[in-house]
């Protein structure tokens, strides 16, 4: 049940991420949608990964060697999220050097100053 | 053989040490990563060597020492190996090319992209979905910071652009990975299937196909990309256009097999359709790179459309249209952009700068033809066997899409490579001499090209060397070009010798001797005028003996593709011959936009048609073809556009009047009788299998209305070549409209009219570049009265216009005897009475062809002319010779062409002793040609009597109101002669046809100029774009 | 038939046709002045201009071409008239027919008139080529209804042959091609004006009654060639029209007579109307008589003809 | 105006697109076999209590390496980018007291750091974490003390040679073990232990210094140079 909170709160942050590149001028802003649309997925990653009343895939007091199949949640949501998670960060960090940049070149965080570059 | 994980494992090694290294010199550095570089080439080689020619199995390599889908596996096949011989290949030929970029900026350029050919290798080998993830981003990533390599505002804002779309292309690629995990439970393409995917789950597999397909740039969402190709170093950008799009294409084959149909068709027609907007949208542009930028991403999109639609293709056929479409775009677009950063000129108009350097010019035409489609690049075999899947499939809105978009891409490539070629460069600085780092990969590639180009020759289709010798005595010419014009030109006829030599063998009927000789014979007496070249005249001979050869070729082509391949050769050598022509570039553009329009026509034509049964050269074997209906008229138009009839003409008069005034000879006389045999290619099928729709009644109708069009037109020339052209143009409509006859008196006096007008109109054009060559023009009005300077060019001209208007005794009587008693045997009655207009007009132009030439006043500028030299006076006069021989014996010609036409059709004319009787008439060539002869002696005696009394005079000497006239320029009538002729006609003069291509044309310009507008520069723009384009393929797709 | 006597019957025929040709001509010349009011010279004043002329004492040349204008008009008058068979049934007046048929006919109408114009345009005078400008326009104009005419006529003998043809309008005058395909007959005898070059469609003769023209630069023995030419050619068109369209001729008075009527239609056509500008006569020729071309061929080809 | 009805569209599209998704969802019940064979894996094969690691660091390595080499690729990235960048900004020494509390915190935020990845195979958490950890303080240490100089030549070395290191154990997997990234190349020891499961601590400490050091690089370079 939870799960589907969780999806439903992933896909809303995705959208609300698009509908802000898509109507924020200004640059870092719009890295701004990028990324909490990066989480939005990421949370959609979690959940689909869920599964009802399990735990953690950690063998531990609260999860024994023996009947760990039947205890824990799926592990590979949780793996790529992880990459996903660092990869998302990789990009980021590069759009916003690349803003750095670009204000330095132009003084201008506003997109609509970047299309000379048309047609 | 080393396992291709060491690719990986060895780029991340050094990768990472890389900063380390430099701390130890640069050059250790630099030989770390060419190293690198070079080592993953030799392992991808050495596989894909071992997979073609040792069949060895795919290797499947799993990491981590479990089995899929436990782990995540890699797999190299012979496709893996392909692809990523080339991308690793491109990216070291690159990567040389950047050399002095990589020895002067930061160490990181080096990792980034000794990083990014890694991304590519896992990207292409990998069989895990988020792997793919992964490797994508790897090579994003880098590929993001590499265009920043040169930093100014342009490239990091497209930059900034190409993350942006990146980011949300991989955002849903990333969310289908998921999907898919949580529908299937599986990541690995092993353990999943289309069968897989039913309802919701059909969703997530649709992020993750149309992520792909966004990175693949389709239109319109691809505007950020097209800014990358602009902006970004040439160097990087290749790698851009090349490497990372060959990966991501390839991901789309992999993923391509989870698809159902729906989607695959839906990708396929978006693919078409960015091919096609692309180019359109190309027609518009100036800037080089960006023009590039158009042609690439259209190019991708046609490799979609191929993807999706050779599917049901046999392997071989759609690995040849797959592999040769991929590698002849990739090749010819990598060195596009390498040669675009030795320009460095933006705008194409100033390429011209590229003719300082032959190496480089010639470079550039050989990735300008690859990339159109021509022969012998891969290019041009992927398009005709996917020309023939997508007929066969009766996928006519993607072929005429394909093919539509194609020829945009032709035209803004080769009004590129004309423009090079051709204008003027006077004011622009001459290009530096490029540092050899930069030239040797575009060489390269253009070698690689050439090579894989021989190769698929040789080894898929088993071409014999006849086929090659076209492109051999371009190379033969290209390596002696050295050695006087005299010395080459006789070689060239020795050359042709030879050739005739050992295509006689192989001919087998006569129709093939008798267009042999026109083609073969006619070539070798009309180069005897190209003797008079003086200096190397570099580049001439080798394009003239390709074409010459190539007819010759499609004499005894045995199959289509072997005669659409000559066609293609003839159709290349003869626009490089029109475009040495000093003011050609309009005109060898729109010569080679109409060949092409019609060599695709033809395309489409052999692939409706039913492969011939029989093994005998084409021309024979097609009797027993049944040509269905559409592919006749097809075929019918493609030929028609190169013999220049009415409506797709207008390429004719340019050519003809533009090109050297040797080379307009070889055009008019034997070029059009190229497309006259293809015509009667189409007839011969024709008559045994006529379908229901009587096709060649109207191609009737059309030689007729283009015999009489290019006699008004011609009547109205001022140029003497134009003039010439235009009567090209209506005798070749008289040609095509006996052939349309379909009977034998019909084929016999086509074939004549072939023979005559080929000796006429090669005289003709040789004498007219005998005055162009002493006068200096060919504005006829500015000549007058040469006959006393030229008798001898006089004496061909008078001969040849009598023989063209008909008029007896000489040979052009026969043909209009032949001509008018075919039509009015079948019963084309009114079709003769056009005929017998246009004949009456053709005396218009004639007369103003000798007249305002040779007769009236001489002016004062030719006071000193002398007579054309001896090399232009032989020809005419072997000519002549042959002329005067069959008027005086028809038979000689008559007797075999009545054989010929007895193939087809039983004979309706009797040959007794001289004379040839039809069902109509009759007519004795020989005894006209006496009584003629008599009936001159008469009054010619008459005149020797009075000629005692008379008086030569001066020029001005004339009753002229009893004044001396004040010039000759007033006092000959020349200019705009028949003016009254005009007034009178009013509206059939005007040229519509010209109005009405322009129109075209103006009209795909202006849709070009409409559709770019999408692209607003604006990245928010485009994201909005790419989530709309997502959006509406979803819509499209109905994808629940 | 040996070759002496056939050029020994042609050299007759020749005559007979030239006598017969001047003196239309002159006979043409009274009428016009007698139309105009005048008295006119007499009928034989063709014959008096053509001795006069030959008997001038100078002559300029202005080349070789120049010369050979005359010859080729003439020779092209002489072959066509040779070329024609003028009487049916008659061995002397049969020529040279069996070397081509009608086609060769039409075609042959030519070579006189291509020499002489590029003799004249070798003369220099600007008023030579504007007169050969007008004629061939002209020419190329009025041969559509005719040949169109002659298509009609081909369709409706089956025959190319000028020899069939008048076989085949023999036996009373409503077998001739007049009354079986009349339409054909009025695109003909229009474009017969044109060809004769008399009003209203003498524009092309304009220039040489000032007197300039094409053969302006032709004097003395020159123009006899000419003048002979004009009179055997005007005989020869005259019987290749009697010959297609008034059942031909079984004899020299039948010939005479039907050539004379034939003629005299186009001479009182052109007394009657005034002159028309290039441009009018070049629309005239393909407007009506084009469209008359164009429906007897539909009549005959289509609509069954008179059988 | 249009642009506001095409982002309208787009959203309403998008929200069309994934609502069947919410709609149709289920939470699952059971582990599908491919994470079932992971849990059991990890246990038996593996010895490795946190089965995240092990499917992180063995069974999907080939995508940590990769993601490794994204995180490096940002930082080579981010320094071509913003290499030898001069702001002009006006920098304050901070107080003792901040610098003084900093540089203990720093240590301990260290101390955890290294920590957290040791412990990734026993212990939610792993090399990514640990390196976030790491870097965050540094990130405290450029925060409160505008006058560190970090050593570039360190963290360099420190960002290639664990990346190289880590390669290396992987190709001694698969020269040694059973394949590429495979951490059978040291003894799986007891199951619950630090020295245990293999190379997969090893790897996890490598990807810890390199996550570590690469951010830190990426956060030097973008605060620029003084």
């Amino acid at each position: 049940m939870i799960s589907s909170y969780t999806l439903i709160l992933g896909i809303a942050l995705l959208i609300i991420g698009f509908y802000a590149m898509l109507t924020r001028k200004n640059l870092i802003k719009m890295v701004i949608g990028f990324s909490i649309a990066d989480t939005g997925t990421h949370i959609i990653i979690v959940s689909l990964g869920y599964l009802r009343g399990k735990t953690a895939p950690i063998i531990d007091q609260a999860v024994s060697a023996v009947n760990a199949v039947q205890k824990v949640v799926d592990p590979i949501p949780s793996a790529l999220v992880l990459t996903a998670i660092v990869i998302g960060l990789a990009v980021t960090a590069v759009m916003l050097s690349f803003i750095v940049e670009m204000y330095r070149k132009n003084k201008s965080l506003s997109i609509d100053d970047y299309q000379e570059l048309k047609w | 053989m080393v396992s291709p994980i060491y690719i990986l494992i060895l780029s991340l090694a050094v990768g990472f040490l890389l900063s380390i290294l430099d701390k130890g010199g640069r050059r250790l550095s630099l030989t770390a990563f060419y190293g690198v570089l070079t080592f993953n080439v030799a392992v991808v080689a050495d596989w894909l060597y071992r997979f073609v020619f040792h069949h060895v199995p795919n290797l499947v390599i799993n990491t981590a020492g479990f089995k899929a889908p436990i782990s995540i596996n890699l797999e190299l096949g012979v496709t893996e190996a392909f692809v990523l011989l080339f991308a690793n290949l491109t990216g070291l030929l690159a990567a040389v090319y950047l050399f002095r970029k990589f020895k002067e900026s930061q160490v990181s350029s080096l990792i980034l992209y000794l990083l990014l050919i890694m991304g590519v290798n896992g990207l292409v080998m990998t069989r895990d979905l988020f792997n793919m993830f992964v490797f994508l981003e790897i090579l994003s990533i880098s590929t993001f910071a590499l265009t920043a390599l040169t930093r100014n505002l342009k490239t990091l804002s497209s930059g900034f652009k190409y993350m942006i779309a990146g980011g949300v292309a991989s955002t849903f690629f990333l969310l289908g990975v998921v999907f898919v995990y949580y529908f299937t439970g599986s990541l690995n393409l092993g353990f999943l299937d289309a069968g897989q995917f039913t309802g919701v789950s059909l969703i997530a597999l649709f992020m993750l196909s149309v992520a792909v397909f966004i990175e693949l740039k389709p239109f319109p969402a691809n505007g950020w990309v097209l800014d990358v190709y602009q902006s970004v170093d040439s160097g990087i950008v290749s790698v851009i256009a090349v490497v990372n799009s060959a990966a991501v294409g390839f991901v789309f084959y992999k993923i391509m097999p989870l698809m159902p149909q729906n989607f695959l068709t839906v990708f396929g027609i978006a693919g078409v359709v960015t091919f096609f907007f692309s180019n359109m949208m190309g027609l518009k542009q100036e800037n080089a790179k960006r023009l590039l930028g158009y042609s690439s991403v259209g190019q991708m999109g046609l490799l979609m459309a191929v993807l999706v639609f050779t599917a049901n293709a046999p392997t071989n056929i759609r690995y040849l249209i797959i592999g040769g479409l991929f590698f002849n775009h990739l090749f010819s677009k990598a060195g596009l952009f390498w040669l675009a950063g030795i320009v460095k000129q933006e705008k194409t108009r100033d390429w011209t700068v590229l003719r300082n350097n032959k190496l480089l010019l010639v470079l550039f035409g050989l990735f300008i033809f690859a990339l159109s489609g021509l022969p012998p690049f891969p290019g041009f075999w992927a398009k005709w066997e996917f020309v023939k899947v997508l007929v066969d499939a009766k996928m006519f809105f993607v072929l005429t899409s394909v093919l539509v978009g194609s020829l945009f891409e032709l035209i803004f490539l080769f009004r590129w490579f004309t423009i090079t070629v051709k204008e003027d460069n006077s004011e622009l600085e001459p290009m530096a001499s490029p540092h050899g780092s930069m030239v040797l990969p575009a060489s390269v590639f253009g070698l690689l090209g050439s090579v894989a180009a021989f190769a698929v020759m040789k080894y898929f289709y088993g071409f014999g060397w006849l086929q090659v010798l076209p492109i051999g005595a371009v190379l033969f010419f290209y390596l002696t070009d050295f050695l006087p014009a005299k010395v080459k030109g006789f070689l060239s006829l020795g050359a042709i010798a030879g050739y005739g030599y050992c295509i006689y063998p192989l001919i087998e009927s006569n129709i093939q001797l008798f267009f042999g000789a026109i083609f073969i014979v006619g070539s070798a007496v009309n180069l005897i005028s190209t003797l008079n070249r003086k200096n190397q005249s570099r580049g001439f001979y080798g394009f003239l003996l390709m074409m010459i050869f190539s007819f010759g070729n499609l004499l005894i082509a045995t199959s289509y593709l072997e005669f659409f391949l000559s066609w293609e050769f003839m159709t290349i050598a003869s626009f490089l011959l029109i475009l040495r022509g000093r003011k050609a570039q309009k005109a060898s553009l729109m010569y080679m936009i109409f060949s092409t329009a019609g060599a695709y026509l033809l395309m489409a034509g052999f692939g409706f048609a039913p492969a011939p049964a029989s093994a005998s050269a084409l021309i024979l074997a097609i009797e027993s073809v049944n040509l269905p209906l559409i592919s006749i008229i097809v075929l019918a138009i493609g030929f028609m556009i190169k013999s220049g009839s009415l409506g797709v003409h207008i390429w004719l008069p340019e050519a003809h009047a533009e090109a050297e005034s040797d080379v307009s000879s070889f055009i008019s006389a034997i070029l059009l009788k190229a497309g006259v045999f293809g015509l009667m290619m189409v007839a011969i099928s024709y008559v045994s299998h006529a379908p229901s729709f009587d096709v060649f009644y109207w191609i009737g109708w059309i030689g007729v209305l283009t015999a009489l069009a290019g006699a008004f037109m011609a009547s109205f020339q001022e140029d003497a070549k134009r003039l010439l052209a235009y009567s090209s143009m209506s005798q070749v409509g008289y040609i095509v409209a006996a052939l349309a006859l379909i009977t034998h008196l019909g084929w016999v006096s086509a074939l004549y009219l072939v023979f005559n007008h080929m000796m006429f109109k090669s005289a003709l054009f040789i004498a007219v570049a005998g005055i162009y060559y002493r006068t200096h023009t060919r504005t006829m009005y500015k000549m007058g009265g040469l006959i006393s300077k030229m008798p001898w060019t006089f004496m061909t001209v008078l001969m040849c216009i009598i023989a063209v208007s008909g008029v007896p005794p000489l040979s052009g009587f026969g043909g209009k005897w032949l001509t008018y008693t075919a039509f009015i045997t079948k019963g084309w009655y009114l079709q003769a009475g056009v005929l017998f207009f246009a004949s009456g007009v053709s005396f218009l132009y004639l007369y103003r062809l000798i007249h305002t030439i040779f007769l009236g006043q001489l002016k004062y500028e030719h006071q000193e002319v002398r007579e054309a030299p001896v090399w232009f006076i032989i020809p005419q006069f072997i000519f002549l010779g042959a002329i005067m021989a069959i008027s005086m014996f028809p038979s000689l010609i008559i007797k075999p062409l009545n054989v010929i036409a007895m193939r087809y059709f039983d004979s309706s004319i009797q040959i007794e002793g001289l004379t040839i009787i039809s069902d109509l008439g009759y007519w004795n060539g020989n005894l006209i040609m006496y009584v003629t002869m008599g009936v001159f002696a008469v009054p010619f005696i008459l005149l020797l009597l009075v000629k005692g009394k008379t008086q030569k005079v001066k020029q001005f000497n004339i009753v002229y109101s009893a004044e001396r006239p004040e010039s000759p320029q007033t006092t000959h009538v020349a200019h705009n002669m028949y003016a009254h002729y005009r007034k009178a006609l009013g509206s059939w003069t005007v040229p519509r046809v010209e109005a009405f291509w322009s129109g075209v044309s103006e009209w795909a310009h202006a849709f070009g100029g409409f559709f770019r507008r999408v692209y607003t520069g604006n990245g928010q723009t485009y994201v909005l774009y790419i989530i709309m384009y997502i959006v509406v393929i979803y819509a499209v797709m109905g994808v629940q | 038939m040996s070759l002496a006597t056939q050029i020994f019957y042609a050299v007759i025929s020749v005559t007979v046709a030239t006598a017969y040709g001047l003196t239309l001509g002159g006979i043409t010349r009274k009428i016009y002045a007698r139309v105009h009011g005048r008295f006119g010279p007499p009928v034989w004043q063709p014959f008096l201009d053509i001795i006069q002329t030959s008997g001038r004492r100078v002559s300029v040349s202005h080349g070789n071409m120049f010369l050979l204008g005359p010859v080729f008009r003439l020779a092209g008058g002489l072959g066509t008239y040779l070329f024609i068979p003028v009487i049916y049934g008659s061995a002397v007046f049969s020529n040279f027919s069996m070397a081509g048929d009608l086609l060769l006919v039409m075609y042959f109408v030519f070579f006189g008139q291509l020499g002489m114009a590029l003799g004249a345009g070798q003369g220099g005078h600007p008023y030579s080529p504007i007169g050969i400008a007008r004629g061939l326009a002209q020419m190329s104009t009025f041969e559509l209804p005719f040949a169109l005419a002659v298509i009609a006529v081909a369709i409706q003998y089956n025959s190319l042959n000028i020899t069939s043809i008048v076989a085949a309008q023999q036996g009373g005058f409503m077998n001739w091609t007049l009354f079986t395909n009349p339409l054909a007959v009025v695109a003909a005898m229009i474009s017969l004006l044109g060809m004769n070059m008399h009003s209203p469609f003498s524009i092309v003769l304009a220039p040489q009654e000032i007197p300039i023209g094409p053969p302006i630069e032709m004097n003395s023995g020159f123009l006899s060639i000419l003048q002979t030419n004009r009179g055997l050619f005007a005989a020869a068109k005259l019987v290749l029209f009697m010959n297609l369209f008034f059942g031909g001729a079984t004899n020299l008075l039948e010939m005479v007579a039907k050539t004379f009527f034939i003629y005299m239609f186009s001479v009182f056509v052109g007394a009657a109307y005034p002159r028309f500008r290039p441009e009018q006569s070049f629309r005239f020729f393909l407007k009506w008589p084009t469209i008359a071309g164009i429906l007897s061929i539909i009549y005959i080809a289509y609509l069954g003809g008179t059988s | 105006m249009i642009r506001n009805m095409a982002v309208l569209l787009a959203v309403i599209g998008l929200v069309a697109m994934f609502l069947p998704m919410v709609t149709d969802f289920q939470e699952r019940e059971n582990l599908n076999e491919l994470a079932a064979d992971y849990v059991e894996g990890s246990i038996n094969d593996l010895n490795t209590p946190n089965v995240v690691t092990s499917v992180i660091v063995t069974y999907r390595g080939l995508d940590t390496l990769g993601e490794v080499t994204v995180l490096f690729l940002a930082t080579v990235g981010v320094g071509l980018l913003l290499k030898g960048r001069k702001e002009d900004m006006i920098r304050i020494s901070s107080s003792e007291l901040l610098g003084t509390t900093s540089s203990v915190l720093v240590a301990m935020i260290m101390i955890l750091g290294i920590y957290i990845f040791t412990h990734g195979h026993l212990t939610p958490g792993g090399g990514f974490q640990g390196g976030v950890v790491i870097a965050s303080g540094f990130l405290l240490m450029l925060l409160s003390n505008v006058n560190v100089k970090m050593n570039h030549s360190i963290m360099h070395f420190v960002e290639s040679f664990s990346g190289v290191a880590y390669v290396g154990i992987g190709v001694a997997g698969l020269v040694l073990a059973i394949g590429f990234l495979n951490p059978g190349i040291l003894p799986l020891g007891r199951f619950g232990e630090l020295f245990s499961a293999g190379a997969i601590p090893v790897i996890y400490s490598l990807i810890g210094l390199k996550v570590g050091s690469e951010l830190t690089s990426i956060l030097v370079t973008m605060g620029g140079e003084k």
